[in-house]
């Protein structure tokens, strides 16, 4: 158990990553064992996960030199910076694999059932697993370079399983701008880390942040990186793949996806506190960010409106709801200042990290219901729908969980997190009442949209193609029942939540001195 | 109205990224160059091998290099999806001349000897996995190329590829394992027998040394000209049909 | 001072191959250009004293590289429209 | 100037490279601007590591012990690699593209980027 803990953060990735690797060749075998051996994996995975992040809660940061003898010594003898790639797990770290390894459970074993009768899923599934291990390394490292190699994994596996349905056109043209986007985005994080390695000599972000001096290519470098994590993320000027990729991945992928694009926000996060968190003007990159937030939170839901096709509907509240993390961190960047943050900021921080956490799990609730009526009806345009819930009654009561969720319902979870944005953004100086009626007002607009789905595809009369529609099958409402489960509890206690994870995660998101100590020491 | 937002755009990023050039130290100065001091006076004792670029990419940043295998290892998954359906009927292609086929003849099996040179001294000379894997793969674009693909199809199967790519990187990852009871990626043969010498100062070149650089450099190689081989392979045979 | 030079000359060199690559309407052309400028690229490692990169830079860029890109030309077309 | 000159020519061929990432419409001319982009990328990582007067940083029969910075040849390494990998799929996706549609151009569908 302690070789375990004390391995654990590498553990943690490089398990799917042998997966990866192995199950092309397990596949070889028999299909069954290669599922059984996937859904393995990720048992593990999400068990050293747990225990990393008790561990964590309890003891705070945790380091893991690669290659280093022994693993946790950060600055070699003779030296007086890091030289090896490090793994800095701190509360953040571990509740956003936490996101990532549980909704990739539920993917997994949702597409057992949803994938079943396409051909080339041994390919399927190493990409899945690439995928999370993707997300995984760049949730988990410390160092920028390598942030900059598991981005594009999580990319390129991203875009692969995006044009997974080979058959239409339209997702390999979405595959294509997606991997556009996603690489355009990769070369300039290269580039800014270029930028920094050049003045600095160093690659560790915790030694960075300890040395950066805000000089103007530190400038270039921040809006470079912000701006590429931001597009990757989906926030507003560079939404536009977003519903595209949404829209055409299948719905096991799609929920992959939404928590990749929040890895990227995370780094993102990871950029704005702690490596500049030392110097930032914040309250100029705050607003930055909480106008981007409003942008795409206002675009989203507006674009929203006017779709018909079921599951490009929700790639655009995806974008809105990303617009609410933002909006949620970009008040508490704008109140923090010197170190010290105000009381509402921090609790803004709180709302915005647990709205990532409940936009993982509504997002991935509808996607899996768009899926699984896909699934029964073989359509997905919400005009000829009709009826459905005579005959999907599980199905229906998911939509209508994820509905209340996303829309910010009590006693769902996504209301405990948007309560939290409007009352904080709502005591910002200035302009903090408007934001939080845009907010407010979004949200209903929201509930609107997916009222109006609720109402052309489920209710009504049943139509007479859709007589002998079946339920979705077993494994898939497992996989929709633990979503829904989580978003109840969510919602129910959503203090009990907060206390214990997201408290410390937006504590250790602030304290950018303790990233730094952890890794410099005493030096 | 679109264009115009784009180019203002355009020369906005263009100026940002002009200005940050001016404001580069001089060329051929850098300011601070901490850690690749430590790299290049306590590499050779580090990690064993006398190519420094080596030690940095298979010991000290090891990490990030499985990564990049990685992304290679998804890419050609990625192509392999991509053109997962064969479209249309496959046009033959007619090989290219007895002239063409006969320099291949002689030239593809030095080509992979260099190759598998170029990665066997990769802790000494300039080179490595990735480059001698590239080099092999090239041979087989060559091959590939010069006799049509279809009647090659014996030797150069995209299942025998899979394979060899899935257990290169297999071995890769698990040689980084084996060194787990000190930390992934340790270089647990640096100091022992085999491959074990460590050189120090300027040498003649030793190839036994580098501890487990050598074995990871044949694992990444066997990884490289079987990705790449396959994406060749995979572009050849549903690349072409579809015209006219 | 000579090897100045002949670095400028080679950077000169690449920028303009790289701006054929962009300007020819035969996407053959444009990408046996941007093969050119690998060539040159990997030149400019070695006079830059990397001669691991600019291995790799041959082989990988400017050899598979262009082949990837003749194979995929070979399965669209060959012109660039407009 | 002349001693910034490398770095310009990074910026010329990072700036050729966007250029035809936005402004192009041919998807092979849009994958070859992201090549051109990584270029000049790459070459910016081995300027970066360049000491004036040094050697490549290998030992075998080295002519000197002023070594130019290693480190920046690693990841250039990394990035060529992960390069190829993006250019080759890219390529794919637009092969594909170019089945379904018979047109590899970008305006002719919602595709623009």
């Amino acid at each position: 158990m302690n070789f375990l803990l004390t391995h654990a953060p590498i553990l943690i990735i490089a398990l799917p990553l042998l997966g990866a690797f192995l199950t092309p060749l397990i596949s070889r075998l028999h299909p069954k064992m290669r599922n059984i051996f996937v859904l393995t994996i990720l048992i593990f995975t999400g068990f050293l996960t747990m225990l990393l992040t008790r561990d964590v809660l309890a003891n705070g940061i945790r380091v893991y030199v690669l290659g280093a003898a022994p693993s946790t010594l950060t600055v070699p003898t003779g030296s007086i910076m890091p030289v090896r790639i490090i793994l800095e797990t701190d509360a953040l770290s571990v509740l956003m694999a936490m996101i990532s390894v549980s909704l990739a459970f539920v993917s997994a074993l949702y597409s057992s059932k949803f994938m079943e009768n396409r051909t080339g899923l041994d390919k399927y599934y190493t990409l899945l697993l690439l995928l999370l291990a993707g997300m995984l390394g760049m949730e988990l490292t410390g160092d920028l370079f390598n942030l900059f190699v598991f981005l594009e994994i999580t990319s390129i596996s991203g875009c692969a399983l995006v044009a997974f349905y080979t058959d239409r056109g339209e997702s390999a043209e979405a595959a294509f701008k997606y991997m556009l986007i996603g690489t355009v985005g990769a070369l300039f994080v290269l580039f800014a880390v270029a930028l920094l390695y050049g003045e600095y000599d160093a690659l560790n972000i915790g030694y960075l942040a300890s040395k950066i001096q805000y000089s103007f290519l530190d400038k270039i470098a921040l809006v470079l990186l912000v701006g590429a994590f931001a597009m990757k993320a989906g926030s507003v000027p560079m939404h536009m793949w977003k519903p595209d990729a949404y829209g055409e991945a299948p719905a096991s992928v799609v929920i992959m996806l939404v928590t990749s694009s929040l890895a990227s926000l995370y780094a993102l996060l990871r950029v704005c506190f702690t490596l500049y968190g030392n110097v930032l003007n914040t309250a100029v990159v705050g607003w930055i960010i909480i106008v981007l937030g409003v942008l795409s939170i206002f675009v989203g839901v507006t674009m929203a409106l006017v779709q018909n096709k079921f599951s490009r509907l929700i790639g655009y509240t995806a974008v809105a709801e990303i617009g609410y993390m933002l909006l949620g961190v970009g008040v508490g960047l704008a109140s923090l200042t010197n170190g010290s943050i105000e009381d509402y900021g921090l609790k803004a921080v709180q709302g915005g990290l647990f709205h990532i956490m409940n936009d993982a799990l509504d997002l991935g609730l509808l996607f899996l219901v768009a899926g699984a009526v896909f699934y029964s009806t073989g359509k997905s345009d919400l005009n000829k729908l009709g009826g459905l819930a005579h005959n999907m009654k599980y199905t229906t009561i998911f939509f209508m969980i994820g509905l209340a969720a996303v829309s910010g319902l009590p006693p769902m979870n996504g209301f405990a997190s948007k309560l939290i944005i409007y009352e904080t953004s709502y005591q910002l100086e200035p302009l903090g009442p408007i934001l939080s009626i845009i907010a407010i007002l979004s949200s209903i607009l929201m509930l609107a949209v997916f009222v109006k789905v609720f109402h052309s595809a489920f209710l009504g009369p049943k139509l007479k193609e859709y007589e002998n529609v079946k339920d979705a099958p077993r494994s898939m409402l497992i996989a929709m029942g633990i979503l829904a489960v989580f978003i109840i509890i969510f919602g129910l206690f959503p203090d009990t939540v907060i206390n214990t994870i997201i408290k410390p995660a937006a504590n250790a998101l602030i304290d950018y001195q303790g990233y730094i100590d952890k890794i410099m020491g005493g030096v | 109205m679109n264009k115009k937002i784009g180019f203002l755009a355009f020369a906005v990023v263009f100026v940002f990224l002009f200005l940050s050039a001016m404001y580069m130290h001089p060329f051929g100065e850098p300011n601070e160059k901490d850690m690749d001091n430590h790299f290049i006076e306590k590499g050779q004792n580090d990690t064993g091998a006398n190519n420094i670029v080596t030690s940095v990419v298979f010991d000290y940043r090891g990490y990030d290099t499985l990564g990049e295998a990685t992304v290679l290892f998804t890419a050609v998954t990625g192509v392999a999806v991509a053109f997962s359906m064969a479209y249309g009927k496959k046009k033959e292609m007619k090989e290219m001349s007895k002239i063409v086929r006969t320099v291949t003849n002689i030239l593809y099996s030095f080509i992979i000897i260099f190759g598998f040179y170029i990665i066997m001294h990769g802790h000494l000379t300039p080179g490595g996995g990735f480059q001698g894997g590239a080099v092999v793969a090239s041979a087989f674009a060559l091959l590939v190329i010069s006799y049509s693909a279809l009647k090659i199809k014996g030797i150069l199967k995209k299942e025998n590829f899979s394979v060899s790519e899935c257990s290169g990187l297999f071995a890769f990852i698990a040689l980084a394992f084996l060194g787990i009871s000190t930390a992934f990626f340790y270089n647990f043969l640096a100091g022992g027998t085999v491959f074990g010498n460590i050189p120090a100062g300027i040498n003649p070149g030793d190839l036994n040394t580098g501890g487990v650089i050598p074995l990871m450099n044949i694992a990444v190689g066997v990884e490289v000209l079987s990705g790449i081989g396959l994406i060749i392979l995979y572009m050849f045979t549903y690349g072409k049909e579809a015209k006219e | 001072m000579i090897e100045d030079f002949a670095q400028i000359m080679v950077l000169l060199i690449i920028i303009s191959t790289a701006y054929l690559a962009i300007k020819l309407k035969d996407l053959l052309g444009a990408v046996i250009s941007l093969s050119i400028m690998s060539l040159l690229l990997s030149l400019e490692f070695y006079i830059l004293q990397a001669p691991d990169v600019a291995i790799a830079e041959a082989g990988i860029g400017a050899g598979l590289t262009t082949a990837i890109y003749v194979l995929a030309i070979r399965g669209t077309k060959r012109m660039e429209e407009g | 100037m002349i001693q910034h000159f490398p770095f310009i020519a990074v910026v010329i061929l990072i700036g050729l490279g966007i250029y035809a990432c936005m402004f192009k419409r041919n998807l092979i001319k849009i994958v070859i601007g992201v090549s051109l982009i990584e270029s000049g990328v790459n070459l910016f990582l081995i300027t970066l590591g360049y000491v004036k007067g040094g050697v490549a940083p290998i030992y075998t029969n080295a002519p000197g012990t002023n070594m130019v910075l290693p480190t920046p040849q690693a990841l250039t390494l990394t990035s060529i690699v992960i390069g190829l990998a993006t250019t080759a799929l890219m390529l794919s996706f637009a092969v594909l593209i170019y089945k379904h549609y018979s047109s590899i151009d970008a305006k002719t569908r919602r595709l623009k980027g």
